[in-house]
């Protein structure tokens, strides 16, 4: 449960990120795998594409552009929040990011079906 | 409305140091009342041995912050209103803080981050010289006076996950003490603020969870002071090394 | 357990990463219609110093940022500190890089 | 319970020992450490915790101040002198105004404070009630906060000792009673004695009169001070001078709120005050109506109730609808806010008022150096009588603390250098004092709040804004009769650790001591002066033939006793300023 202190919307975010970070650094050392498949075994890396166009798999592809996206705009929030002149407006700003970041998954997922 | 005849179920937090428990009690409603005035009905008329703490009983002195509902908030300024869930209260010690007994936490910590985030002002002048003429509408110093009205009442130290999780982590108001120092043009601290503020407990650990400003009683914004000493920071990392 | 250093380390390589995440995002979307497969990948990359600096300049930023973002996350949560806490970073960033570094050569050399 | 032996008491020892954190506690804090010999160990022990208790935070319209402009020294003193009816020790006002000057730009330029500026970025000054100059310094309507917590900074960074949620319970003197040898404590948190010896001790733990129905200052504040120095023998001046503010928020007897301050300015920005039927009632009683002086608004509004025309809380109503609620909710920000945290809207509404126990005048007889005749025992701010007269300038407390605070500070530092040892204290009174502190302990529990609500009442009653022999005399026996029965209500001694109940009946026994001399010192004051009226004696008597009141305890008694005013500056009819000097520099002044 989330704990009272924590339901507003800054939090939220915070947290978004915090998962979405530490989702990608337990992607990443998988996906750096099956691309190093390319060097020593090809043939299983495109047995690995076609394991990737099963719907199930797509939609997990999915989650994981969405988090990137989600991770880098969010990112690219705190920076403009720590290193530009002070705005009041942080919660659009985070819910303008977790947008953007849904609207690109969103494409890349349409693209992909 | 309440209705001045009716009990509220009031579960307080007794215990001491890390042991405890909550403790059941019916207090009567009445029109007017805060939590604080809650606590010490309980102590007056239910239970001799409660501990808690306050002093001005007006938003003053930052002293009786406590968790209500889950929430840190100043007790002598909430009415019980705007904090009762249905007709039940929980009322425990403020988070983030080692607890003495009950309600009353011990704030040292609190106050020796703040001295450690440099947040004592670094005299340039002294009682024989004339005070500085300061143009309060100049930008650094309406920066300054934006965090000059914190009572260190310690909500937002409560409030925020980062020192829950970071044992050196100052806090957002020692932070935000240090950015207005750091502001204040009469302040000879500025090189020693920054340094202060950028070891291991310092600003950067902030992760702009927001829930300072978000509960802070008096509507101060310790993010943006900490979102400045960043930018200063960050500055003056450049600036060293080039 | 940040300090202004790592702070910076993991600002700059974050921006770094932004504008690589982007490009490499649009090329999956524009690639991803056609059905991903190695050759078509390998076709793309293979031997071309740009893609080489792309994606290893990538790793060596991500390596960077992504431990001293599961750094501070490891002394948050399990509150480990100080040398261990040290020996962890350098532990992903390391992983990370061999890791990384590896799937770039796959890629990009021939 | 068994009694506790005397040796088995921690002992502590120090050079020198400050009670309270307010202006005075801190302000003697850090001038010990730049005026003692390098390593001598100075402790301050509080309360409550470092900064966070006591008046000097609360204090809201600001610090008197004569900063030039057309403003002197002079005229801040002449002030205060004919706001205090003639009474004050003057050349204890004239150091305050006089040290003023320099204790503000050591607050501005050492200290860190910032206070308002004007336009130009030099100090803004405005006037309060009865000042003949704008002469407050302040930082909004939160100057306190500013001047403690800037304070509580430096003393926190320094190396002084802090003995915090550490009550005092008793002065002990030496064996032959002519110095101090140290304080007897309890450690509030684990609810054991601690005995300090110092050389030298400072108390300021800032009178504050909290018998009253209806009061504003902090909760840890109840005469402590001036009933230990009661208990020792000292001699306690203008203890009749109790200082009501007018306006006191009214929200019920449920409330902490209650009793609260609300600003001096709403009335002066042009608020009404209103009966319970709605109309305006000052004009009756004053020609300047509600911006006549805190004294005699306070009259009025207790006239008003007195003739059961009460609003529905048993006080008045204010009223700033008719300045525009906007207007006011931008002006008086805090007050509305405060006001809405406790479900009035002060901005459009009528908000309930009552005449609040504000400041306490009298208090121990110092001298312009804050030594008392105990050697060894200096006092300062609200502690100290002598400066106010019958009647505290608003501005003029927080600059009386913190004038004296730092006056003490420096006057122990030197004081001291040629002390070898410590005294050694009277173990008989130690061991007294343990007792009585222990005494409720063995007695079975009863509920301390009630009789605090009785006391107030009495006092609200018999002793407050208008006072008549008869009921001074009823409040003295009922100050007794509580007395006896707090001595036969008890604490349950389980456990002592942060035991409040324990503090509120060692509250109690220090309010019944206090209020005694209070009604005493009001009876033996056969006229009205300032804060001082009787109905009786409703006449200000011979300006020329001034006296004070000075009470002390001898064998468990009180006497007061009258002495005259010494005119050593300015006599009544004559003054300071320069000849020709306009009355007022004041523009708003009428
Ligand atoms: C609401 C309010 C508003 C005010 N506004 C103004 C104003 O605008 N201008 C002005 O000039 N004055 C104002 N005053 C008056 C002013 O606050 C006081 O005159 C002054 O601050 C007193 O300072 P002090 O140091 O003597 O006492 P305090 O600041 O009250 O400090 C007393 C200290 O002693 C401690 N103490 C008490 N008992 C014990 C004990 N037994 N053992 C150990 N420690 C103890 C307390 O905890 C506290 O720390 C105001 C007062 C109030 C209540
Ligand atoms: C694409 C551009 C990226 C940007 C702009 C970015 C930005 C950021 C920023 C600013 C932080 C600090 C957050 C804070 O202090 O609270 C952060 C933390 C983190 N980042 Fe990234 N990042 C990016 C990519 C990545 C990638 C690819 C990974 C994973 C491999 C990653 C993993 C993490 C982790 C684990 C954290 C720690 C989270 C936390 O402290 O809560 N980031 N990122
Ligand atoms: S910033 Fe706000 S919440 Fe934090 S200590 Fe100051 S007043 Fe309290
Ligand atoms: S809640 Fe904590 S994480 Fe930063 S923004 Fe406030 S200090
Ligand atoms: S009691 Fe002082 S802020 Fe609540």
């Amino acid at each position: 449960m989330i704990r009272p202190h924590r339901t507003h919307a800054l939090w939220y975010a915070f947290i978004l990120h915090r998962i979405s970070g530490v989702g990608l650094a337990l992607f990443l050392p998988v996906h750096f795998y099956t691309l190093s498949l390319a060097l020593t075994a090809p043939g299983r890396l495109d047995e690995f594409f076609r394991w990737t166009d099963t719907a199930a798999v797509k939609f997990a592809e999915f989650g994981l552009v969405f988090l990137l996206a989600l991770h880098m705009f969010g990112g690219l929030r705190l920076m403009a929040l720590e290193w530009l002149p002070w705005s009041d407006r942080q919660k659009t700003l985070a819910a303008g990011a977790a947008a953007i970041s849904f609207l690109i998954s969103g494409l890349f997922l349409l693209r992909a079906i | 409305m309440l209705s001045d005849s009716a009990d509220m179920e009031v579960s307080v937090w007794r215990g001491a140091g890390v042991a405890g428990q909550f403790e059941n009690f019916k207090v009567p409603a009445q029109e007017n009342q805060t939590i604080l005035d809650v606590v010490a009905w309980i102590q007056q008329n239910c239970d001799p041995t409660l501990s808690y703490r306050y002093a001005c009983r007006v938003g003053m002195c930052g002293s009786c912050a406590m968790m209500v509902n889950g929430v840190p908030r100043w007790t002598c300024r909430t009415h019980v209103k705007v904090a009762l869930q249905g007709n039940r209260i929980s009322i425990g010690p403020l988070r983030n803080l080692p607890v003495i007994k009950d309600l009353a936490t011990d704030m040292d910590p609190f106050f020796d981050k703040w001295i450690s985030a440099e947040g004592v002002h670094h005299p340039t002048r002294s009682r024989d010289d004339a005070i500085e003429q300061i143009d309060p509408e100049d930008h650094a110093r309406r920066q300054a006076n934006e965090g000059i009205e914190c009572i260190n009442c310690s909500v937002c130290y409560a409030a925020c996950d980062t020192v829950a999780g970071s044992a050196d982590y100052l806090g957002p108001a020692a932070l935000q003490r240090a950015w207005t120092l750091f502001n204040d043009a009469r302040d000879a601290g500025r090189v020693s603020i920054l340094e202060a503020v950028s070891g291991k407990g310092g600003c950067h650990n902030c992760h702009s969870q927001g829930s300072c400003s978000q509960y802070c009683p008096n509507d101060l914004n310790p993010m943006a002071a900490i979102a400045g000493l960043k930018r200063e920071t960050a500055l003056s990392f450049f600036k060293r090394r080039t | 357990m940040l300090t202004v250093r790592l702070y910076m380390l993991q600002r700059i390589t974050a921006l770094l990463m932004a504008p690589l995440v982007l490009g490499h995002l649009a090329v999956m979307i524009y690639a991803i219609q056609s059905g991903i497969s190695a050759a078509e990948i390998l076709g793309r990359t293979q031997g071309s110093i740009a893609w080489f600096l792309f994606y290893g300049g990538f790793v060596v930023a991500v390596s960077v940022h992504a431990a001293i973002g599961l750094r501070v996350v490891v002394h948050e949560t399990f509150g480990l500190r100080n040398t261990l806490l040290d020996l962890f970073t350098w532990a992903v960033a390391a992983g990370l890089f061999l890791l990384g570094g590896r799937a770039v050569m796959a890629v990009t050399l021939s | 319970m068994t009694m506790l032996p005397t040796r088995s008491i921690e002992r502590h020892d120090t050079d020198i020992l400050i009670l309270g954190t307010g202006g005075a506690g801190m302000f003697a804090a850090l001038h010990a450490q730049q005026s003692a010999a390098p390593g001598t160990k100075i402790t301050i022990a509080v309360k409550g915790l470092i900064g966070k208790c006591g008046c000097t935070r609360m204090v809201q319209g600001g610090y008197n101040v004569a900063l030039g402009g057309g403003d002197t020294v002079e005229r801040h003193f002449m002030d205060t002198i004919i706001g205090g009816k003639w009474l004050p020790d003057q050349d204890m006002a004239w150091k305050l105004c006089e040290q003023a000057v320099v204790r503000i730009r050591e607050l501005e330029n050492e200290v860190g404070c910032f206070f308002d500026r004007n336009a130009d970025g030099s100090l803004h000054q405005k006037a309060f009630a009865g000042q003949t100059a704008d002469r407050t310094v302040h930082k909004g309507d939160l100057t306190g906060i500013e001047i403690i917590n800037r304070l509580m900074e430096q003393v926190l960074s320094k190396p002084v000792e802090k003995l915090q949620e550490h009550r005092a319970v008793g002065l002990i003197p030496t064996k032959d009673g002519s110095s101090i040898a140290g304080v007897l404590f309890i450690d509030m948190r684990t609810g054991r004695f601690r005995f300090v010896r110092a050389k030298a001790v400072m108390m300021g733990t800032g009178g504050g009169p909290t018998m009253y129905k209806y009061h504003t200052p902090s909760g840890d504040k109840t005469m402590d001070g001036l009933a230990m120095a009661l208990r020792v023998g000292l001699p306690l001046r203008d203890m009749e001078m109790v200082q009501f503010h007018p306006t006191g928020l009214l929200a019920g007897d449920h409330t902490k709120m209650t009793g609260t301050v609300l600003e001096e300015g709403l009335r002066g920005a042009g608020g009404r005050l209103l009966n319970g039927a709605e109309q305006r009632f000052m004009f009756d009683y004053d020609d300047l109506g509600e911006r006549a002086t805190r004294d005699v608004v306070s009259r009025g509004i207790y006239a008003e109730m007195r003739k059961n025309n009460k609003s529905a809380n048993g006080g008045v109503y204010i009223s700033m609808g008719h300045l525009g609620p906007e207007n006011v909710r931008r002006k008086f920000k805090g007050m509305v806010k405060r006001c809405a945290d406790s479900g009035f809207d002060l901005a459009a509404g009528l908000v309930e008022v009552v005449p609040t126990a504000h400041y306490f005048m009298g208090g121990v007889v110092v001298d312009p150096d804050t030594r008392t005749a105990m050697e060894g025992l200096y006092v300062a701010g609200e502690d100290a009588g002598g400066a106010h007269g019958s009647n505290r300038l608003g501005g003029n407390g927080v600059a009386n603390s913190t004038v004296y605070g730092g006056v003490a500070g420096d006057v122990m530092g030197v004081d001291i250098a040629n002390m070898r040892s410590l005294r050694d204290p009277d173990e008989g009174v130690l061991a007294t004092e343990i007792d009585r502190a222990q005494h409720p302990l063995s007695r079975p529990a009863g509920n301390v709040q009630q009789l605090r609500n009785s006391l107030q009442d009495i006092m609200w009653d018999d002793v407050g804004v208008m006072r008549t022999a008869t009921g001074m005399k009823r409040a003295i026996s009922g100050v007794a009769d509580i007395k006896s029965a707090l001595l036969e209500t008890g604490v349950a001694a389980e456990n002592l650790a942060f035991n409040l109940t324990w503090h509120d009946w060692l509250n109690m026994a220090s309010l019944c001591d206090v209020s005694d001399v209070i009604a005493k010192a009001g009876l033996a004051r056969e006229n009205s002066r300032g804060a001082h009226y009787r109905e009786d004696f409703p006449d200000s008597g011979s300006m020329e033939s001034s006296y004070f009141t000075v009470a002390r305890m001898q064998d468990g008694k009180v006497d007061v006793a009258r002495e005259a005013v010494q005119f050593t500056i300015v006599r009544p009819g004559e003054t300071v300023l320069p000849d020709g000097e306009p009355e007022t520099l004041v523009e708003a002044a009428q």
